[in-house]
């Protein structure tokens, strides 16, 4: 693997490599603000950024696995059924601005969806999109990156992680190929230089996911899990806006002989998620799903890829509307 | 279904297609009258026959605008009149609550239509059906709403 | 720490003594949270009435909680409800998912919550529940803004033309991700099967494409119309910020308009879509 | 008797016993609810035996053990000739002593004649006196002035008009409204179009089922005032009962045929006709009750103005029929034939007479009416004037009648005694009412209709309900007839079974889903939906859902809308059936 370079770019660098690159019809995707509601966009104007944005509201997950996409269309004629792909392929995408911890959650994705097979429309859209994620310079209550092994720096699943500075200018640390390709577009505005990042923000650590790991081994059956999901809703909410959740419904919308197969976000905490057509539910509570999510992240997800399946970007206890989000629980398993 | 869309085209092409749900007793007789007194109306209605315009739920006409309607009709019974005493009356609040809706949210509320068509009155039918058509028509195809369309599946 | 209000402390004094004298197995309040809204607590025994808070963060309508198995698992229920919960809660009762009897209700007098004040507390006419077993907090200042203002927010998004209308709800309803965070969190959306979960026919699609999401918030629209409370949890809850409260308000204006009907103020109406009269309005029926 | 032997009760009257024997004996001043005064002698016999004999008044005359009568000795039927003799002479015209008279051939006495009807019998003043009470009359004067009157011969203040006298008398010579000072409201006959008059006890009409009198209380005086009582104390079989109610009768039934026939519209609101205008401008109803037979003229036709035969009458046919702008635009369908048929009675009854018939177009479809009309052109030279009328108007005593004849294209003036309305049919006021009590349809005009103009012109809409005659459109008799005897089929097709057979369209609600809210059960219109428990094996109750009653449910489907949960499907109209037609249809 070649040796990669830092660079550094001085104020306006943005819009010029936006530019540069739309001019190559590559879709540049940007946080921005609308109805105070910050997210990714392809952003045409470009306005500057949204001022000392947290985070967006839906991860990058939302790039590479859409909360809906087409899977394949068909047609059927009495015994013979034409399929068809959907729509050209994914565009050249680059997202500027996303989080470290909305990139190291990418690592994830990529080790569920190319784990026994290649998902194809995930791994296409994977190869032609240059994550240019934004280093933190402050950090929030509810960020706990630190206590699942991430940082405010952390490099994991970027191909460029940029350190923006007071001056509008930046450190552009390069990490892959990719983001080689990307500091290309800046041309010499990129200068590289030896500087180091500065010092990141402090994220106290909230929790061990060791000691969790090994409570819930032994704690499947547990009057906890009752306890803690009294006041959960059972929405989707926390999945939805969770960089790493990844699970997903695929149904069948038709017209008569014609349809189409999508593929949508799902979640373990809907009742629906595991009922059977008999009307059966292996997961009939609510204190059964909220265990399974926990589960999922911090037992399942570890013993198949090694590494817990949660980027602590705080998005859950931050979108709860009952104020439930996983550190509560996690806290509390660990003082157990 | 392309067969079907062939024979609704005249020259002009585009013609409008307008669901109809009638009520059993009054508006689905009232057309059939039309029918046996030889009363003209447009094609362009198709008809779904319901016990009662209270059997019609607010889905059944965003179904039908999501399938590609240009303009749904739900007509029933007089008031009054109804076969079921009161089906009609409770078509009109859930109905006219959904056309409420449908205009709060920018879907153009001319595009869902009530009437009360009674089994006497075929004459009103084909007359219902020729205003609402021309309507329609003026109105042209029903772009803003999001129906369900598929690109064609290559063979 | 917020310093121990005095409406606070009565309330705990009336959740320890319903726990204690056994008229209650657990008591729905609320409690302190991380974030800027205090968290639905679950008070089962009379020292951990203490967690319990009531102030201007408490915006919940832990009504929401009534229908839910697990809650009523353990066993008779308490309820903290402010005027407007009790609102959702006398259509609960109107409909059957509970029973008065097996119901505590702890109100509390309540001068509005959020800071600033929520649009609903500007007008609201509730303030001082009825009806309850035990209402604690000293009568409340009355609302700043007349209840003539109460649709304001709608009559807004009413002058607009039909046009921009349609382009701004496509954009708000387009951003919807079907997370059901509104239903989940709506004290009256309580089926045990949602129409969304009704595969056969599919009325509702279940991908969040715009098609989708306007059959889903038409049919729960709807599905709320003449029983919506405008509690506005829905939009709170939101994690896209869609103005779904205006949606019920529209509905709430037309009931009250052709119908003189408001929601919720008392158990034994009758909805009005199970109710009629030959002469409602029907403009526009040929 | 007659040597006959006959045994009656203790206290009854040798008359009573002649009755009992059926052998007659001519009466005048008798009447079995009066006490018998034996005044006009007419039913003399003689007693031969076992009493002192001579000649007593049946009447009056005690039956006793062992007396032995003879009704029809020399002695007695000289006797009634003198007394009918005497009677005519102060009576001439009685019609009653005149055919008595034929029977015992008296000739009236060579007196001076009087013209009097009264004899004189007194049962009138007897009646008011003895049965209904306030004595009223009496017998003033003496000897040849004596007269039945009131005290003084002056108006009666405690007559009460009840009639009773000039209904008893014999002669017919008695009239309460003489001497009454309360007026008596004189009751126009209904069914006669208020032609003639009826008394407040009277039978609706001839051929009325039940045949019986009704007491109409609004105009009867014992309901009024207390008082009378004539009916009762008269009617042979105590057949009258004051106390009786009214009483509203339920009654379970399997099927309704309605047959509430038709009405006429109000010709006076076409006041270019006249009608009520000028007296001699009848409907055609009031033309047919005067030249009924049973009519108030009994069977004479007159003018109204003058009481003569007209000489000339005018038929208008389609009076607000086929006229969209204040009428109907239907046509009535039996006006062609009935003023065909007018026509025909007004000639039979005044040969010399001209009538004329003015329509639009002659509707003379039906077995033989073609015909008919045709016959009544030539036969009867009846004169059919194809055009409208304009106007009618009186010149002197007759009536003016212009028009169109739009056949000679010129305007026509016809002098004529009686003109004649046809006024369109309409339904009987009040159907609107009953047909939404009975939820069944109606056209614009009140019409009800039938369930499909060609597969079920009998049935409704409702099962079980069916129509018959004018209720359902304009019909004439053969056609009512034919829908009755139809609907009576349908009905009875309906009632002869064991079980009722069922459309399977009903509602069915899925246990699992249903949140038990009961909002359906607030818009059942049938009450239809039941509380069901749910239980487990244990008995351990899991939830109350709705139920809803095969036996109560139409269908509707008004619950399934309602229910939010989607838990109620209507049979044969479930939800993934109307999908798939919108599917179908939208496409």
């Amino acid at each position: 693997m070649a040796e990669f370079k830092t660079y550094q770019v001085a104020a306006g660098w943005l819009e010029s490599v936006a530019g540069a690159l739309r001019e190559a019809k590559v879709d540049v995707l940007v946080p921005c603000e609308e109805d105070g509601c910050v997210d990714l966009r392809s952003n045409q104007g470009l306005q500057a950024l949204p001022q000392g944005y947290l985070n967006t509201v839906l991860p990058v997950k939302r790039v590479l696995m859409p909360a809906s996409e087409v899977l394949l269309e068909y047609e059927r004629q009495s015994s013979d059924i034409t399929l068809a792909s959907p729509q050209e392929p994914a565009p050249e995408t680059v997202v500027i601005g996303c989080r470290p911890c909305d990139a190291a959650a990418l690592e994830m994705l990529d080790a569920v969806f190319e784990w026994d097979y290649e998902d194809v429309p995930y791994a296409e859209r994977r190869r032609r999109t240059t994550i240019v994620s934004f280093a933190c310079t402050e950090a929030h209550p509810t960020c706990f990156c630190t206590s699942v092994g991430g940082s405010p720096h952390n490099s994991a699943g970027s191909d460029v992680l940029v350190y923006s500075k007071s001056d509008g200018g930046a450190l552009m640390q390069v990490l892959t190929e990719k983001g080689a390709a990307f500091i290309g577009k800046l041309g010499p505005a990129a200068e590289p230089t030896d500087a180091g990042p500065p010092a990141p923000p402090d994220v106290p650590e909230k929790f061990d996911t060791k000691k969790i790991k090994a409570w819930l081994d032994e704690n499947f059956e547990s009057d906890f899990w009752v306890d803690v999901s009294l006041r959960c809703l059972g929405c989707g909410a926390c999945s939805y806006v969770c960089p790493t959740c990844h699970c997903f419904d695929i149904v069948d919308e038709s017209i008569w002989n014609r349809g189409q197969r999508r593929r949508n976000w799902d979640c373990c905490s809907f009742a629906l998620f595991t009922k059977h057509a008999s009307g059966h539910n292996p997961r009939p509570v609510q204190s059964a799903r909220c265990r399974q999510r926990v589960m999922h992240k911090f037992k399942y997800f570890p013993e198949r890829f090694g590494r817990v399946a949660c980027v602590g970007c705080g998005r859950c206890v931050r979108t709860c509307g009952v104020g439930q989000g996983l550190v509560s629980i996690l806290a509390a398993m660990d003082k157990k | 279904m392309s067969s079907y869309k062939q024979a609704s085209e005249d020259a002009s092409g585009w013609q409008p297609r307008i669901v109809a749900f009638l009520c059993n007793w009054c508006s689905y007789a009232g057309a059939d009258l039309a029918g046996v007194s030889r009363f003209e109306y447009p094609t362009n209605v198709r008809i779904i026959r319901v016990p009662c315009s209270g059997r019609v739920d607010p889905m059944f006409v965003l179904k039908s605008f999501e399938r590609g309607a240009d303009m749904v009709l739900v007509s029933g019974c007089h008031p009054g009149d109804c076969h079921y005493t009161t089906g009609n009356y409770h078509a009109r609040r859930k109905l006219l609550a959904l056309r409420e809706m449908m205009s709060f949210l920018g879907i153009d509320p001319r595009r869902f239509k009530m009437s009360w068509v009674s089994a006497a009155e075929g004459s009103k039918w084909s007359a219902v059906i020729r205003q609402i058509t021309d309507e329609a028509r003026s109105l042209g195809p029903f772009e803003s709403f999001p129906t369900f369309t598929l690109q064609e599946v290559k063979k | 720490m917020t310093t121990v209000t005095s409406l606070t402390r009565s309330l705990r004094e009336a959740a320890a003594q319903a726990l204690t004298s056994g008229e209650a197995a657990v008591v729905i309040g609320y409690e302190l949270n991380d974030g800027e809204a205090a968290a639905p607590a679950f008070v089962r025994a009379p020292e951990d009435a203490e967690r319990l808070i009531f102030d201007e963060s408490c915006f919940g309508n832990l009504a929401v909680y009534l229908a839910k198995e697990e809650v009523r698992r353990l066993g008779k229920l308490a309820i903290v409800v402010k005027g407007c919960d009790l609102r959702a809660i006398n259509v609960l009762l109107r409909e059957n998912v509970v029973s008065r009897d097996d119901l505590l209700l702890i109100g509390v007098r309540c001068s509005g919550v959020g800071r600033p004040a929520l649009r609903k507390c500007s007008f609201c006419e509730v303030r001082d529940p009825e009806g309850c077993d035990t209402v604690v907090g000293d009568p409340p200042e009355p609302p700043p803004t007349d209840p003539g203002k109460r649709y304001a927010e709608i009559e807004a998004i009413e002058e607009l033309s039909m046009e921009e209308r349609w382009a701004y709800w496509q954009k708000q309803l387009g951003k919807c991700i079907r997370c059901y965070a509104c239903r989940q969190v709506c004290p009256l959306c309580y089926c045990k099967r949602c129409i969304v979960e009704k595969s056969t026919p599919q009325w509702v699609e279940t991908s969040p494409h715009l098609r989708g999401n306007i059959a889903w918030n038409i049919a729960r629209g709807l599905h709320l119309t003449g029983r919506c409370v405008s509690c506005g949890e829905c939009e709170r809850v939101c994690p896209m910020k869609i103005p779904l409260g205006s949606l019920g308000d529209k509905m709430a204006k037309l009931v009250d308009e052709w119908y003189g009907f408001r929601s919720g103020m008392s158990a034994d109406e009758k909805a009005p879509f199970t109710a009629w009269s030959p002469d409602d309005p029907e403009p526009g029926i040929l | 008797m007659n040597n006959q032997e006959v045994e009656v009760e203790e206290g009854r009257t040798l008359l009573d016993a002649a009755r009992a024997l059926s052998i007659e004996i001519p009466t005048l001043c008798h009447h079995r609810a009066v006490p018998p005064a034996g005044a006009c002698r007419i039913c003399v016999v003689e007693v031969k035996g076992g009493g002192r004999p001579g000649l007593v008044p049946a009447c009056a005359y005690p039956a006793q053990e062992g007396l032995v009568i003879e009704t029809d000795t020399e002695r007695v039927l000289a006797s009634r000739q003198m007394t009918l003799r005497l009677l005519l002479a102060r009576c001439p015209d009685s019609e009653v002593l005149k055919e008595l008279a034929e029977r015992y051939n008296a000739e009236p006495l060579p007196l001076e004649q009087k013209d009097d009807k009264c004899i004189m019998c007194g049962l009138c003043v007897r009646v008011c006196r003895e049965v209904i009470g306030p004595s009223a009359t009496c017998f003033t004067g003496r000897g040849a002035d004596r007269t039945v009157s009131t005290p003084y011969k002056m108006l009666s203040d405690v007559c009460i008009g009840c009639g009773a006298c000039a209904f008893l008398c014999p002669t017919g010579a008695i009239d309460p409204a003489e001497f009454c000072t309360h007026p008596l409201e004189k009751i126009p006959n209904e069914f006669n179009c208020g032609q003639d008059f009826r008394t407040p006890i009277h039978v609706p009409f001839p051929q009325a089922v039940p045949n019986k009198p009704v007491i109409d209380k609004d105009n009867c005086i014992h309901f009024k005032t207390g008082k009378c009582g004539a009916c009762k104390s008269i009617c042979p079989a105590g057949a009258i009962d004051y106390d009786m109610e009214d009483e509203t009768v339920e009654e379970k039934v399997g099927a309704i045929i309605v047959a509430t026939g038709y009405e006429m519209i109000d010709p006076a609101v076409y006041e270019e006709y006249g009608y009520r205008r000028y007296p001699d401008v009848l409907t055609s109803m009031e033309f047919e009750r005067m030249v009924s037979a049973s009519g108030a003229t009994d069977g004479r036709l007159l003018r109204p103005s003058n009481g003569k035969p007209p000489k000339s009458v005018v038929f208008l046919q389609c009076i607000g029929s086929r006229e969209e702008k204040i009428g109907k635009p239907y046509s009535s369908k039996i006006c062609c034939m009935y003023t065909a048929k007018h026509a025909v009675l007004y000639k039979h009854k005044v040969h010399d007479g001209q009538a004329f018939i003015f329509y639009m177009d002659i509707r003379s479809a039906g077995k033989n009416y073609e015909e008919f009309v045709r016959r009544v052109v030539k036969e009867k030279n009846v004169t059919y004037l194809r055009g409208r009328v304009a106007k009618v108007y009186p010149r002197g005593d007759k009536l003016v009648v212009r028009g169109a004849d739009t056949l000679s294209g010129g305007q026509v003036e016809i002098s004529a005694e009686m003109v004649v309305l046809a006024p369109a049919m309409i339904p009987s006021s009040g159907v609107r009412e009953l047909a939404q009590t009975l939820r069944i349809g109606y056209d614009e005009h009140g019409f009800l209709s039938e369930a499909h103009p060609k597969l079920k012109p009998v049935e409704t809409n409702t099962a079980g309900v069916f129509l018959a005659g004018a209720c359902h459109s304009p019909k004439d008799i053969p056609d009512s007839v034919a829908q009755a005897s139809a609907a009576a089929g349908k009905a009875l097709g309906l009632v002869s079974h064991e079980q009722l057979t069922r459309e399977p369209t009903i509602g069915v609600v899925n246990e699992q889903t249903c949140n038990g809210c009961f909002e359906c059960k607030n818009v059942c219109a049938y009450g239809a939906i039941e509380r069901k428990e749910l239980r487990d094996r244990k008995g351990q109750l899991l939830a109350i859902v709705a139920h809803i009653n095969e036996g109560l449910c139409q269908g509707c489907g008004a619950c399934s809308v309602t229910c939010r949960s989607k838990s109620i499907e209507v049979q044969g109209f479930r939800e993934d059936q109307l999908f798939a037609e919108i599917n179908a249809v939208s496409r």
